[in-house]
């Protein structure tokens, strides 16, 4: 199958043949015309020869369609390079281990799921005890002390709470997304930090379903993690970093 | 729906006498207490509703007012009467004067009991007389349409906005949704008053509104009449408005009210001492209205293991209802609340929701059950998500499930589209109607392991009461016995709402709603 | 909810968000890059913010996702015109009156399933005595005189027989479209009877699940149907189109 | 998997004797005829193979000599045996020679009896040594392989060119399928020679060649030893050149092929005597190679209404049965075919798929049945399709299926996509794993609409199979007993292909391939 990874094509049936699936719905009556039209979006997308296979009546002058068509654009696959946690993913024990020997003394943790948000199993299962999959969770680790203040906690509260216990990192769940308001409640973290000039004191983390590293760091964070997270994950990631400042305060 | 799990009955009884005394337990203590929300439950009864100029409900200013002026532990009837006889105006018209400030609540002359209570159950009556004609209006309505098959079908709508919500309602409806539900907006429980008139920016759903009910409520009845049947309308009593919701609910024809005993403690960390209270008056009103709850067990499961804590479900259904008896909720109003939540990734996994579902059935024959998705092993993977849905489905017929809450195939994603809404109908639809009568035509292994599993979670759910018998139910939530989730006695919000009750403490609608019978069409 | 025809979009959650829904194959390595270059493909497919819900390693350096993503496009709904039948359905009993009035002789109709196509089901839904969905088939009509060739039947084959038996009107069936081999085969049927000078002497009629009536007049057909298609509108269409032009012919 | 339909056994027996006399009754005749693509057969199991100048496949060229020659009636063999002893030659070398003109076939001295016997005897011998070392080698690799649980996950790639089938054939393997069948150029069957060489050109299917068998082969046996199983191969031994396509397989180490008795007469509309003689041979290579037929009752459902027409399903499986066992087939390797293909529509209809599928597994205990999905009655509606495809997964597992051909989600739109594929194979393998033992927990109601239904199929079965046997299998084709398609006695395609054996007619590998016994490991 020969194949370009400057010009990648979507592949259904045979190698670059373009084939992809869409559905939507249209504001308009089904019938014909609606056929035409999702028809005509789906050119405007640029797929050739695009089918709809299904055409529903949703009733209120509603129409849905499932869709089916033959993608012209490429992508450029050898252009591509992403931002990736630098930081090689140690076990409990080894976290444990690199904070006694590198730093002495234990680490603070405050977590909490902020805002309105009130989906506190994502940052559980990072921080309690029990944890998450059979990995132990950070108030396990000799070498940690977390506080997990829960949810819906307001960032200006969390904030206070880090700064009474002088906390080296700060750990945000935010799980629900719509309307960008995770975007909104992690800015005003940040800024928040920055205005009480405390930004530069502590590691901001933040995690969720819908998080990716590389949003985190343009949000200004220092760490983002997504689905399918483990404690252990986050604890290689505050160890290794808060080492790494040590040794660059140290020379 | 024969009884297939050949269940150890007199185990099944002596749990219920273990909730029961849990119940009773806890109705030792709320009786002495009231909650801002509960008197301003009453206020909104008496007619009271708009805004101050700063936007602040009526009701709050009012009763604000009058616990700072300290006169609230007798309750808002016995104030008001002696101010309608005082000043022989509405109890609207009094409110208003107090809210601009041209009345100050402490000058309300006292006037002899016979006099104001002679005048609060007056004013009472009419009140329970227009929540009355509601509920005979939903009766006929009820009566003229289509019965429509079991399970019934429930979506939820959560546009944020009411104007959309009612056009998506109206579309589900016209697709075969028999129930819709409009979500709140993600951070109303927690607000400690109701806002008001039609609002058009939520997340993560739409404000409870008396407007927005109402809107909403016009949609479906219109979708009702276009294809001969009666679409309920849900909503949320619960969080930190519990009876006040109840009320507007009762007055805008809600047929449904998400209204759980326990779920504002564990769930939205509102105090328990506040919720206890509220539930009772908030339940008294549904219960009145001939409106069906449902409780929340299923958030148990998409919180804690779903295998493992299936037996909590059990012990908390069994809490919900002999609490819901308590205010007077006929059991066919008790939409107890279960779930779809084994990892799917289970072997059997299977037939051990179908255990679960089918003991739900058998422990409470007369429960209009309510059965929740699949939604927290779920994932991106939008197809794997739809046949998860139709498994769902598919052990909901098999079990004689009632009150279906449609799973999503964008569950992990997004709150539903308008087309995510049509498909999970159209599984419902499909599923419903092919396996239509399975449920008569399948039994199980004696001893297998469907049977098995139904009563381990019995035995699991019988000690777990008797646990709680012993502590105590506050005890038992400090604990962390629901959810893995502890709250403590006196934390969460809104303790800073409850008010010890003065030996005179009177609230006329108790009597009117507890002395009601049983309402037939309770269930729908 | 503020409705611009002119400029329809798709509609997800509210009104006009564009949001729709994405299923596709992409033949690189499934991981971070992977999700990024079918971001990538989205975006420029004029898909706002586009999320990857799923990504599924396929096992052979392919990978699979899932996309929801807001798309810019819209369409002018108020330009859409769409060729239609023009013909009003009659009933079994309306067509056989009006060929018995109008033309006064038995019309001869020929079908098949023409090519490599074997699908018959289709065909013998309209043709068969049993019909469809209750609805009698061609054989059925006393004012038409229907012959089905049944399957794999070479168009050279079907015209001749229409020739041998003076059709009025030639059926054809079209279900395998795969390589657009529908599309040859149905050309083909058309150039050949022009070729042997008789396209003009009998109505070309075809149909399948993938045929509509602007498809089959596009190919040079009189008219074409499309899934669902019920015995009766065919018999409609073929009646009165020959009436039509008896009518034409007598002035 | 227990008896759960309480079915009257005498009326299965009565069934199953009555189309053991269908069958005896067409092996009267059979037996009299050969045909062009038998004695082809015979050469290639000779090793005669390769094209000639025109492309024409050797065997086609030396088998048309033959035959215009009038020396086919006594069969290949004995022709080929004196040419060997006459020219001392391989019989490769010896076809070429014709082939190119230098050797005229009437030029063959004729030689003693005893002679070309012993000659023909020994090719034959070791012709049939090396398809047994490919059987045994099959054997092996399945003893080394980790056993699959059942239902068995079979999929299809259909691209058309047959180094993209290899590589998704290698993609669905190492997504989990336990079976890939590459589905043949739409036309093939209607060819009455079988193509040479690798292709890359095909509609709806790619074509089947031996070299096409050979690279799918090897993508799949990769694989293999990358998931530690063993990957089956399925292909189709059907249309002109049963028997041939049946050799090739043989020496490929093909472990499946859709092998019926009647396919190719209904749906192909090749001649049924034609049919009826190539089916014998082609099944007893089959049978001595070790290779699981398919039957293609399925198709009767896709064809007719699958409702009325479930006891055709039946009738047909009885009978392809008894013919199986007749050319030396195991039970074991007779995978029966029918399909899940009611209206899904229909109030119940899943009820009557468990019925007709639950069946199927009780007539025929130890055959590795084939349940084909939902196809006709699916749309472009992929969400619903998909769904309706779990469902189809359940009703297997939950009645004890072997041969699960996947449903597509996009069965009414293309043939599979590679995403489709994994689609496919990610439902069954949720679908079989979460309800695992659901058939070990389910009973069925005693006279319940379950048991009524297949009660009433065997009824019905058992009466067409009566009416079968007073007319005649041929004469059931003709009146269009099966799938309501009509076929006459001489007409369809391939009649002029078959030849009345000569007294002296002699095919060595008939009692070769009949004298084995049942191979262990037949049923794979
Ligand atoms: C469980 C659940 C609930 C439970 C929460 C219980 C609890 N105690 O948490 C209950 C029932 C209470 C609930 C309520 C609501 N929910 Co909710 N809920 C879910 C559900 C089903 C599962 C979430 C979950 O637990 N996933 C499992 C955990 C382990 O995964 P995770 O959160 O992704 O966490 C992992 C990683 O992300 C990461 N991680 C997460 N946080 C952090 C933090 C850090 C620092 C790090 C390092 C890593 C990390 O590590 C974790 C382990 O790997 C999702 C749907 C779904 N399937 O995703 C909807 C969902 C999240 N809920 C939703 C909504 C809208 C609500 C409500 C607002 C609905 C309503 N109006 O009532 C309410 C209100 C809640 C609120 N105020 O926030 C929407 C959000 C839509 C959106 N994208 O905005 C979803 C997607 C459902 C839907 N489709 O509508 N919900
Ligand atoms: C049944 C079926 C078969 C049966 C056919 C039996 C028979 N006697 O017809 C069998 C099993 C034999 C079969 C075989 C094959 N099939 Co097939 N089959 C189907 C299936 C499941 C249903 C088709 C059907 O009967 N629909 C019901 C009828 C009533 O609907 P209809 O055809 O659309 O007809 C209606 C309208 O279109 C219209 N109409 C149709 N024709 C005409 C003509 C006129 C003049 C008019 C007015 C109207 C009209 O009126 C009808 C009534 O409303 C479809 C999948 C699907 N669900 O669509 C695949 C499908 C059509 N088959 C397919 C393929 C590839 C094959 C094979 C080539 C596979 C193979 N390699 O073996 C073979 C070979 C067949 C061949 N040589 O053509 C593909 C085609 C892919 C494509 N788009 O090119 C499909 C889509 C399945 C798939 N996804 O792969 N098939
Ligand atoms: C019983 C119950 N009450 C209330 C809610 C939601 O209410 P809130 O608006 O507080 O999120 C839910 C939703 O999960 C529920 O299950
Ligand atoms: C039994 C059987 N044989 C053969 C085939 C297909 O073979 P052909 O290549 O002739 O279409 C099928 C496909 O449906 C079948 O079921």
């Amino acid at each position: 199958m020969g194949l370009d990874f400057t010009e990648v094509r979507a592949y259904g049936d045979t190698i670059n043949d373009g084939a992809m699936q869409l559905s939507f719905t249209l504001p308009v009556p089904s019938g014909d015309e609606a056929r035409e039209a999702a028809r005509q979006l789906a050119l405007k997308m640029g797929l050739d020869a695009p089918v709809v296979t299904e055409m529903a009546d949703l009733g209120v002058d509603c129409t849905f369609f499932v869709l089916y068509g033959k993608c012209k654009h490429t992508v450029d696959f050898t252009a591509i390079n992403i931002p990736k946690q630098q930081q090689k993913v140690m076990s409990f024990k080894e976290v444990n281990a690199l904070i006694k020997d590198e730093i002495g003394r234990k680490l603070v943790v405050v977590a909490a799921c902020t805002g309105s948000d009130a989906h506190t199993v994502g940052i559980d299962a990072i921080v309690n005890m029990k944890g998450y999959a059979g990995e132990y969770g950070l108030e396990r680790y000799p070498e940690i002390e977390a506080y997990n203040l829960g949810s819906q906690v307001p960032n200006a509260v969390l904030l206070t709470r880090a700064v009474e216990l002088s906390a080296d990192a700060i750990l945000v769940s935010q799980v629900v997304t719509q309307k960008n308001i995770h975007l909104e409640n992690l800015t005003e973290l940040v800024e928040l930090a920055e205005a009480e000039g405390i930004r530069d004191k502590v590691l901001l983390v933040c995690g969720g379903p819908r998080i990716s590293h590389e949003l985190a760091i343009e949000l200004g964070f220092d760490a983002g993690f997504g689905r399918g997270t483990m404690p252990n994950h986050v604890a290689s990631f505050i160890a290794a970093e808060l080492v790494r400042r040590k040794k660059m305060k140290d020379r | 729906m024969g009884f297939k799990l050949d269940l150890d009955r007199s185990r099944v009884d002596h749990a219920r006498e273990t909730a029961s005394d849990i119940a009773d337990r806890l109705h030792a203590w709320i009786g002495s207490y009231t909650t801002t929300t509960i008197e301003r439950a009453v206020a909104r009864l008496f007619g009271i509703d708009g805004v101050d100029a700063e936007g602040v409900p009526l009701p709050n200013v009012l009763i604000q007012k009058l616990q700072t002026a300290d006169l609230l532990d007798r309750g808002l009837a016995q104030w008001l009467a002696c101010a309608v006889v005082d000043r022989n105006e509405s109890p609207q018209t009094i409110t208003e004067a107090v809210a601009v400030g041209i009345l100050d609540v402490k000058s309300i002359a006292g006037c002899p009991a016979e006099k104001w209570r002679e005048v609060v159950d007056r004013m009472a009556k009419e009140a329970a007389g227009s929540i009355k004609s509601v509920r005979l209006k939903r009766e006929e309505m009820i009566a003229r349409a289509a019965p429509p098959p079991k399970p019934l079908l429930y979506v939820i709508v959560a546009t944020g906005n009411v104007y959309e919500d009612a056009v998506q309602a109206r579309a589900a409806a016209i697709q075969g949704a028999d129930i819709v539900a409009v979500i709140r907006h993600t951070g109303q429980s927690l607000l400690d008053y109701v806002p008001y008139g039609p609002t058009t920016e939520g997340f993560g759903g739409t404000y409870a509104t008396q407007e927005n009910f109402r809107l909403v409520r016009e949609a479906l009845d219109e979708a009702g009449e276009q294809t001969g049947r009666y679409i309920q309308l849900v909503n949320y009593a619960s969080g930190l408005c519990m009876p006040e919701i109840s009320v507007m609910g009762a007055m805008e024809r809600l047929d449904m009210m998400l209204n759980d005993a326990m779920y504002g403690v564990l769930f939205r960390d509102i105090n328990m001492q506040r919720t206890f209270i509220d539930q009772h008056f908030s339940r008294m009103i549904n219960a009145f209205a001939g409106i069906t709850i449902n409780t929340g067990e299923d958030n148990y499961l998409t919180t804690a293991d779903a295998y493992e804590k299936g037996h909590t479900v059990l012990a908390s259904q069994l809490i919900n209802e002999q609490l819901a008896l308590r205010s007077g909720l006929s059991e066919e109003q008790i939409g107890l609340g279960h779930a779809f939540e084994i990892n799917p990734a289970m072997e059997d996994g299977l037939l051990m929701e179908i255990a679960q579902a089918q003991l739900c059935r058998e422990l409470f024959p007369r429960s209009p059950l309510k059965y929740m998705p699949p939604t927290k092993h779920v994932t991106g993977d939008i197809f794997k998500t739809y046949l998860a849905n139709g498994m769902f489905n598919l052990v909901s017929v098999l079990t004689g499930q009632e009150i279906q809450l449609l799973g999503m195939l964008t569950e992990a994603i997004h709150t539903p589209f308008l087309s995510d809404r049509y498909l999970s109908i159209a599984s419902g639809r499909y599923i419903f109607n092919n396996a239509r009568h399975l449920g008569e035509e399948i039994f199980f292994k004696e001893g297998g392991r469907i049977q098995k599993r139904a009563a381990r979670l019995l035995d699991d759910a019988c000690s777990m009461l008797q646990e709680i018998k012993k502590i105590g139910l506050e005890a038992s939530l400090e604990q962390g016995m629901f959810a893995d989730i502890k709250r403590s006695r006196d934390g969460g919000k809104g303790l800073e709402g409850v008010i010890t009750r003065h030996e005179q403490y009177y609230n006329p609608f108790f009597p009117i709603f507890m002395k009601r019978q049983v309402c037939g069409s309770g269930g729908l």
